[in-house]
């Protein structure tokens, strides 16, 4: 009865999976070297961390060489989908935990990094991340969401506090929550065009030309309900500050990054092709997210007294400032995200590696939480280089020229010019008015206050190793001297984002 | 010609500098000796030049450098010496030679005597650019510097409040005046295109006259600052507070008859709107009655004459107002003399008796100060307007100028007024020198003048005397340049009724001054008396109530608006205005952040109400969709398109 | 008797997701809640499998399982953090998880 | 070497103030010092080789940024621009080399030469992005300034300054952006240049928009009121040299955008707000005079003359002929002298007493008789005094706006009278009477390294006051080549008639002569 199954291996296309595998084996080496041979140092797990990402960011820049030349590959009955956003977040991705690893090599021990376990759950996610990015079927999708989710809640987790054990189940809670959502959507999208994969979905919708348009709404909710959770638009971003409260810095920062980004090309996949057929409602609803995430999120980190919770609201305005490129959705706009993206991933971890390396282990009395203002008064006096960098980071989140992130305001305000969402560049261009408000809190505490007395200067390099100190001259070059990469990036991305179809 | 021009422009600059670089250290004799050798040379310089011009020489018309030019404008310093600066710099050179001299034993105890002469010297420099200006700019240019030099000699003693208040308030009331000589200045310039005296006034008979009416008006109130006009007169008398050599030169002499230069100089301008010309003369008659009136009652020696001063210049400008230019020059070329000379006697007076003004308190004083008596006895009879003294020349023929052009009302004023003027004169001069000597009630010993004061002021008692004779020289060199109306009462009869008239009226009134103020029973009033407390008196000693007007008025009301714009307005409204928008953003998220319970349970709530929300709009967004048609039909069946 | 039909599966799939949500706004103890999630995605599988089934195509089917296994790990590690936090706290009860907030 | 002048003068200063890092604590001073001098060499050098005939921009340095987005990094410089680079360095020098016993004296050098860097940028970056990063990054140093030295209130007035210019050049950019695109629109390729967008004849529609978002900017930066009052305070706690360079410099950027920006590329919206604009320019003038008259503080009394003075820049500047614009620009560069002059002098004063209160003093002629001569000298010529540096920019200014109205020029030239009574006031009550502080009775005088400071001011002051031809001249053909592209570019009845046709005469010539043949 069944016919033979006749698939030849060049029209699967494995090379498409190279990447995703490269972490997985990566994962499993870590694994079976605990296994043959435990107790064995974390510089060892982190060297050879880094040398399966450097291997991925290989495979990644092979298949950006077959995209340019070949244009968009799909691979694996047609599951993998290997297109210029692909090839562009992946980049993100992995640049981003290359740079994050060496953050391990702390200074003091902590108990997270003591385990290999640690960077092989660390090397799941990435491969998850990069299933979620690499794809435009729904279940891949959230197979890899949810990969690289589980595992990053066990990273929270083994940071191995009260805090960070509360941040884990709030944020493992509220993701779950998020996983029935996705597959509630998906489930409507399904039930009406009978397709779990993107492109067919919107090309059933079109073809119907959206008869069913209320369950179409339905189904948007719920992805949008889920997506928005991932990348924290608000209401739905309750979990951030206390999840990067609880989250070690480095992790936090890596949080504000790496699984936004995967969030934000699902997002770029499905609601662009929404937006385009004419939903007028997705665009209202997408308006009323950016203005109330970018706003109220920077009410909200005016008012916070700790740095890292902050920077946590100001992650989340930041995310508001890029989903208007999803609303937008021009081929500038998308751009203008990768750019802006990949520009703050420099600057904010950059930032959180800072926090980072003045982490304490245990905290002094008149210190209440880990990172408080207090605790960098005076700065300058003690440790002028530090809040130097420190400050470089802040005026670039704040989006003073000539600094990193700048740029990217400056491009995405521009493609919202361009577009003719006039309203919405001044709306964006005041919400940094805000926003410089609280860095400027930080600069203010760092450098024109007086020093709490009980502080020294090691408080602020207590973490430093020459690994950690490298991370954060590396963000911070790429900080100040943005702009010479400006051009050669830029055209880089909108080369591929062009070839995309966005 | 050139250099003399630059010799008598400059060398009272040096004098000034040369005296500033001793400013700070203590009294040095050559600090005053050098400016006023060099100011003899400049004076020296400008004889030469009034040689040239009464010997028919070409007018010198110098331009020294660009000043300012841009777009279409071009100022250039350019000097001009004609026959009517050079009448300015005569007057101006010969005054201020005198009282420099005359300042170095005046202020011979002073210990800024080296500051002084740096002032003073830079007066003269801004004095001189001023008359010799080729355009208005440069006018413009002196006028300030003029009014700057004033500000800083009138607060000379600027440990006394009363001084340096006295040096704000003319520096500020000359501001005010200032601003409408600025303002005609741009008039001017955008109807002309020049600031160029000669150019300008070529222009204008072809402008309409409206804008030459303004042009006119602006000017004048720049004139009305300077020379202290009703109703930006209080400054002068209140600049009586500097020292009394400064009276003497600057508000007495030559800051002051600036006004009268300006509008002598504007006489192509002002020939062209007589309507304008009227006003200033009325203006003038009214001022000249005015500030007489209040030097009746005053018992402030430098006052009155501060007073009569005003009263002086109100005839200078009847004179220029009514188109007798040359005479309204004249007038105040030989006012410049007596006056000057009344206030370096008032000033001797006032060493003698340690600094004390009041003229009841003295009495009797000519014994003492026997030259000091004669000359301003002369100069006050100058003043009056005896034959054959300067005043009798230049002040009749005001007189005579208002009766030929038919303002009857000015003449009788003016008549009336050279009344008061002689009945003033001589009440100070009988309350001073004659009488009882009830000085000696206060316990001072008066002491004559140094020898080389008196001499030095010897020149002005001259031409005090003299410069009447000079008017037929004078009237050919001036209407070279100015209008050449010869002023003559064709009946003879009339002629001479009117000026021995005026004699006899003049000549009652200082009779009647001696015999109400040169007995013995002169008392120090102590304002009881009767005549005090009449309401006439009350209001004349109180100069009509104006100073009090000003202060409570306008001074206390800028003041007050001040406070009330910088604590009201500016902190509660503007400012707080934008703290109130940074703290709305702010409380906002104090506020709001109890979202952020901390709770899961809260938390989750969040997620599912943010779901159940995007839901219920989807659904009546979808209900609109599918029911659209109907939506419009009921929407226009309401009437909405 | 009455034929159930595809929309008979998905009306219960919603009101089991509904009872689902109810459940994670309602319950105050954290292994309630998880339950309360497994009902939530198992709902869904419900109305998979059901439109699978309608369109005669697997994927829905395929989509099923995985969200099955991905319900059963999440279990495994959801049950692995609620013990530790047992452990350190003697309770799982979801008032006590508040040290951070604002 | 000289092909590149511009940028090595950007660039000098901040690579001295890396380099300052590495120096030792006690050398710092003479090393800012040596820097800043190098500095105002070379800029009285590009002054020395800048030919003042040329009305258009010289040593022109043109290198892409980002040419996918049309920014380049170009430069040059013009008769507007030129003098204030100059003062900008004097001004860093001179401040440098009179800065008294500052705490952290490194830290301050180092900020100081990189605020120079930014200072310089402004006026000579010729592509709006360029132009706008330095005009940004200029507040970050002064932040610094004033957060760091500043007095009790520091904090509140150095985040204020910040946000609330940050704020406004945030609406700014957006309108850059909105003209970037126009331009992008009209030609199809992108271009931040300047001199591009000067080729670019917009509706009056977009004009009247795009002229409101760019004022924003600037007039928060000027400050114009009512958007003035970050101003007092960031004075009223700034140490003395952040005051000096603030008012000197900082605040011409908003005055010398105007005539950068507003008035060349919307000539049609400039003629359209002039009126609006000249009266807010004449509320600043009188009420910010009226309240400086209000001011017990020296420091916030000169702070809010600041404002006073801008305002008579402003109406130059929309007198919209070459009389008024050369007359503002000039007056930049006076304002600039004198209330550094003015600022510097309030320092001196602070120094010795640790007060600012006016008050407190009184009698001080006997005391510190230089002190009060200079004082009066810089007073004298801040009331615009002919023959001092401040009357040529007001005249001008003034007289220029004569052309565009009667009655608005009578209520601005009150300027003359309200700047007396508040600065005569001031001195009268610090100066002036006898000594009644103790305190101030032994207080010495002015000391060398101060005089060093003041002393070029009160000659410069004077001579340019006396002769301001070589500054008058190259201003006063740059603006001309403004006026006469505004002119060519009006597009509205009203603004042709409005803005002067310099070439008007020269055609007139041409066509009779014509008409003759």
């Amino acid at each position: 009865m069944l016919e033979p199954v006749n698939v030849s291996l060049e029209s699967l296309n494995l090379m498409t999976l190279a990447p995703m595998l490269i972490p997985i084996i990566g994962a499993l080496f870590i694994l079976i070297i605990d296994i043959v041979k435990p107790n064995l140092d974390k510089t060892l797990y982190v060297m050879l961390s880094l040398l399966f990402l450097l291997l991925d960011l290989g495979a990644i820049a092979e298949s950006a060489g077959i995209f340019a030349v070949n244009g968009t590959v799909m691979g694996v009955f047609d599951v993998m989908l290997i297109d210029g956003l692909a090839i562009l977040s992946q980049l993100i991705i992995v640049g981003a935990s290359l740079l994050f690893i060496p953050l391990a090599l702390t200074h003091s021990r902590f108990h997270e990094f003591s385990y290999p376990e640690f960077f092989a759950l660390f090397l799941f996610m990435i491969s998850g991340f990069q299933f979620m990015v690499a794809t435009d079927n729904l279940i891949l999708i959230f197979v890899g969401l949810e990969t690289a989710s589980l595992a990053l809640y066990t990273l929270i987790a083994m940071h191995n506090r009260d805090k960070s054990f509360e941040a884990a189940v709030k944020y493992f809670t509220m993701g779950a929550l998020a996983a029935g959502f996705f597959s509630f959507g998906s489930m409507v999208f399904y039930a009406l065009t009978g397709s779990v994969e993107i492109n067919q979905i919107a090309s059933v919708l079109a073809a119907s030309n959206y008869a069913d348009m209320g369950y179409v709404l339905v189904g948007t909710v719920f992805m949008l309900g889920s997506i928005g959770f991932k990348v924290s638009l608000v209401p739905f971003h309750t979990w951030t500050p206390d999840v990067y409260e609880g989250a070690s810095a480095a992790l936090a920062g890596y949080m504000s990054i790496v699984p936004k980004i995967a969030a934000f090309i699902v997002a770029m996949r499905f609601f662009e092709f929404l937006i385009h057929s004419g939903v007028v409602w997705l665009e209202v609803i997408l308006y009323i997210a950016v203005v109330v995430t970018m706003t109220a999120s920077n009410m909200w980190a005016l008012v916070q007294s700790d740095v890292k919770r902050m920077l946590a609201y100001s992650s989340i305005s930041h995310a508001g400032f890029v989903m208007a490129a999803i609303l937008i959705g021009t081929t500038q706009s998308n751009s203008a995200f990768f750019l802006y993206w990949i520009l703050f991933s420099f600057t904010n971890l950059g930032a959180f590696s800072m926090l980072w390396i003045s982490r304490q282990k245990h905290l002094p009395n008149h210190q209440r939480t880990d990172h408080s203002y207090d605790k960098f008064a005076g700065m300058i006096k003690k440790s002028p280089v530090a809040a130097v960098i420190m400050g470089l980071f802040m005026l670039s989140l704040a989006g003073v020229p000539p600094f990193a992130l700048f740029w990217g305001k400056l491009y995405m305000i521009s493609s919202a010019v361009t577009s003719g969402y006039t309203v919405l560049a001044l709306i964006m261009a005041l919400n940094s008015a805000i926003a410089a408000y609280y860095y400027l809190k930080l600069i203010v505490y760092m450098f024109m206050k007086e020093p709490v007395t009980g502080n020294h200067e090691h408080v602020y390099a207590i973490n430093a190793t020459l690994a950690l100190k490298t991370i954060i001259g590396f963000a911070a070059i790429g900080t100040v001297f943005a702009l010479v990469a400006l051009n050669p990036l830029l055209e880089f991305i909108t080369t591929f984002v062009y070839n995309s179809g966005y | 010609m050139e250099l003399y021009l630059y010799i008598a422009l400059f060398s009272p600059l040096v004098g000034s500098l040369f005296a500033a670089l001793f400013a700070a250290s203590p009294k040095s004799l050559i600090a005053g000796v050098v400016p006023s050798l060099l100011l003899f040379t400049s004076f020296v310089a400008s004889t030469i030049l009034l040689v040239n011009i009464l010997s028919g020489g070409d007018i010198v018309h110098v331009e020294m450098m660009t000043w300012i030019a841009t777009g279409n404008l071009y100022i250039p310093f350019g000097f001009v010496v004609d026959q009517v600066s050079i009448t300015m710099m005569m007057v101006v050179t010969v005054v201020s030679t005198v009282v420099h001299v005359y300042s170095i034993g005046y202020m011979d105890h002073d210990k800024s005597f080296n500051r002084f002469f740096a002032w003073l010297s830079a007066f003269v420099f801004s004095m001189m650019i001023l008359v010799m200006s080729d355009n208005f700019a440069g006018l413009f240019i002196g006028w300030e510097g003029v009014g700057l030099c004033s500000w800083g000699l009138i607060g000379f003693w600027y440990h006394k409040e009363s001084a340096t208040w006295a040096a704000n308030e003319a520096f500020i009331m000359n501001r005010i005046a200032d601003l409408g000589m600025l303002i005609g200045i741009f008039l001017v310039y955008w109807n002309t295109g020049t600031l160029q005296y000669d150019e300008a006034f070529a222009v204008m008979p072809a402008l309409n006259s409206e804008i030459l009416t303004w042009m006119g008006i602006f000017l004048f109130v720049g004139a009305m600052g300077k020379s202290a006009q009703f109703p930006l007169h209080t400054w002068l008398a209140d600049a009586m507070e500097g020292p009394t050599p400064v009276s003497a030169l600057i508000h007495a002499a030559t800051m002051v008859t600036a006004g009268v230069y300006l509008v002598v100089r504007a006489n192509p301008l002002y020939d062209l709107i007589p309507h304008v010309g009227l006003f200033i003369a009325s203006l003038g008659a009214f001022v000249a009655l005015f500030a007489a009136s209040m030097a009746l009652v005053n018992r402030d020696m430098k006052r009155i004459i501060a007073y009569s001063t005003l009263s002086q210049l109100g005839y200078m400008f009847v004179a220029a107002g009514l188109g007798a230019y040359w005479v309204a020059l004249f007038h105040l070329m030989a006012h410049a003399f007596f006056k000057a000379l009344l206030f370096l006697g008032a000033g001797n007076v006032m060493h003698a008796m340690h600094d004390e003004l009041d003229p009841f308190k003295m009495g009797g004083l000519k014994k003492p100060l026997k030259w000091t008596f004669i000359m301003m006895t002369l100069a006050s009879v100058a003043l009056a307007g005896i034959y054959p003294f300067a005043g009798f020349f230049s002040k009749d023929l005001i007189l005579e100028v208002s009766l030929i052009e038919h303002h009857y009302i000015i003449y009788s004023v003016l008549l009336f007024t050279a009344g008061l003027t002689a009945f003033y004169s001589f009440r100070l001069v009988a309350l001073i020198f004659h009488g009882e000597e009830r000085y000696k009630l206060f316990g001072i010993d008066p002491h004559e003048a140094y020898k080389f004061v008196l001499i030095a002021m010897s020149p002005l008692l001259i031409l005090a005397i003299i410069a009447g004779s000079f008017k037929m020289t004078y009237f050919e060199m001036v209407t070279a340049v100015l209008p050449a109306t010869q002023y003559h009462v064709h009946s003879v009869v009339t002629y001479w009724i009117m000026t021995i008239g005026t004699q006899l009226f003049v000549l009652l009134a200082i009779a009647f001054a001696y015999k109400k103020y040169a007995n013995n029973r002169i008392t120090v009033p102590n304002g009881t008396s009767k005549m005090e407390n009449r309401l006439c008196y009350k209001i004349l000693s109180n100069q009509y109530y104006i100073p009090y007007v000003y202060e409570e008025y306008i001074s206390k009301p800028y003041r007050e608006l001040s406070e009330v714009f910088w604590k009201h307005v500016d902190m509660k409204v503007v400012d707080a205005s934008v703290d109130g928008i940074a703290n709305i953003i702010y409380s906002t998220g104090e506020k709001t952040r109890t979202m952020q319970s901390g709770n899961l349970s809260t938390m989750l709530k969040w997620m599912v109400a943010g779901t159940v929300a995007l839901l219920s709009l989807a659904v009546v967004f979808g209900l609109a969709v599918r029911y659209s048609d109907e939506i419009k039909l009921i929407f226009s069946g309401l009437g909405v398109q | 008797m009455m034929e159930i039909g595809l929309n008979h599966y998905l009306v219960l799939s919603t009101i089991l997701f509904s009872i689902g949500l109810v459940g994670v706004i309602r319950r105050k103890n954290l292994l309630m809640l998880f339950f309360a999630t497994e009902i939530l995605l198992n709902s869904v599988n419900i109305s998979f499998a059901a439109i699978s089934h309608f369109y005669g195509d697997l994927t829905g089917q395929m989509f099923a399982f995985f969200v099955i296994a991905i319900a059963a790990s999440e279990v495994a590690v959801g049950l692995g953090l609620l013990i530790v936090w047992h452990k350190r706290h003697g309770n799982i009860d979801l008032e006590q998880m508040s040290t951070m907030r604002g | 070497m000289l092909d590149h002048i511009l940028s090595i003068l950007i660039f000098f200063p901040a690579l001295a103030a890396v380099l300052g890092f590495a120096i030792q604590k006690d050398s710092i001073r003479a090393y800012g010092v040596a820097v800043a001098t190098v500095e105002f060499a070379l800029s009285l050098w590009l002054w020395f080789s800048f030919d003042s005939d040329v009305s258009g921009m010289q040593f022109m340095e043109q290198l892409p940024l980002v040419p996918a987005f049309g920014i380049n990094y170009i430069l040059g410089v013009d008769g507007i621009s030129l003098f204030i680079i100059i003062m900008a360095a004097f001004f860093t020098m001179i401040g440098i080399a009179s800065l008294t016993d500052t705490k952290d004296e490194k830290n301050m050098i180092i900020t100081l030469l990189f605020l120079q860097m930014t200072m310089v940028g402004v006026f000579v970056a010729l592509d709006a992005i360029v132009f706008y990063i330095f005009w940004e990054l200029s507040l970050v140093p002064m932040l610094y300034i004033i957060g760091a030295w500043g007095g009790p209130l520091r904090v509140y007035a150095s985040v204020k300054f910040f946000l609330y210019t940050f704020t406004g050049s945030l609406v700014m950019l957006v309108g850059m952006l909105f003209m970037a695109y126009f331009y992008f629109q009209a030609t199809g390729t992108w271009s931040f240049a300047i001199l591009d967008w000067y080729r670019l004849i917009l509706p009056e529609s977009f004009q009247l928009w795009l002229f409101v978002a760019f004022f924003i900017g600037f007039a928060i930066k000027v400050p114009m009121f009512p958007f003035h009052t970050w101003l007092p305070y960031a004075h009223g706690q700034a140490p003395t040299i952040g005051s000096v360079i603030l008012a000197a410099i900082l605040l011409k950027m908003g005055t010398y955008a105007f005539i950068r920006f507003s008035l060349p590329l919307f000539p049609d919206a400039s003629v359209f707000y002039m009126y609006p604009i000249a009266v807010l320019a004449i509320i600043m003038i009188i009420y910010t005079a009226m309240v400086a008259y209000a001011q017990k503080d020296i420091k916030q009394l000169v702070a809010y003359s600041s404002v006073s003075h801008m305002g008579v820049i402003i109406l130059g500047t929309f007198a919209l002929n070459v009389e008024g614009i050369s007359g503002s620009v000039f007056l930049m560069i006076a304002h600039g002298i004198v209330s550094g002059a003015l600022f510097l002098l309030v320092g001196v004063i602070y120094d010795r007493r640790h007060t600012k209160m006016m008050s407190e003093f009184g009698g001080l002629a006997h005391v510190m008789p230089r002190y009060a001569t200079i004082f009066a000298i810089m007073m004298m010529a801040a009331v615009g005094m002919p023959l001092m540096i401040n009357f040529v920019g007001e005249f001008l200014s003034l007289l220029g706006f004569y052309q565009q109205s009667h009655i608005l020029t009578l209520l601005a030239g009150i300027a003359i009278i309200v700047g007396a009574i508040y600065m005569l006031a001031a001195y009268k009550k610090m100066f002036f009477g006898i000594v009644t502080n103790e305190a101030n009775r032994n207080l010495p005088d002015v000391n060398k390294r101060e005089l060093v400071a003041l002393i070029p001011l009160v000659i410069i002051t004077i001579w340019l006051g006396v002769y301001p031809k070589p500054i008058l001249e190259p201003i006063n053909n740059s603006v001309e080549s403004i006026v006469q592209l505004m002119h060519d570019k009006s597009i509205t009845e009203e603004a042709k008639s409005r803005i002067p046709n310099l070439v008007k005469a020269i055609e007139i010539t041409r066509t009779s002569a014509q008409g003759a043949n």
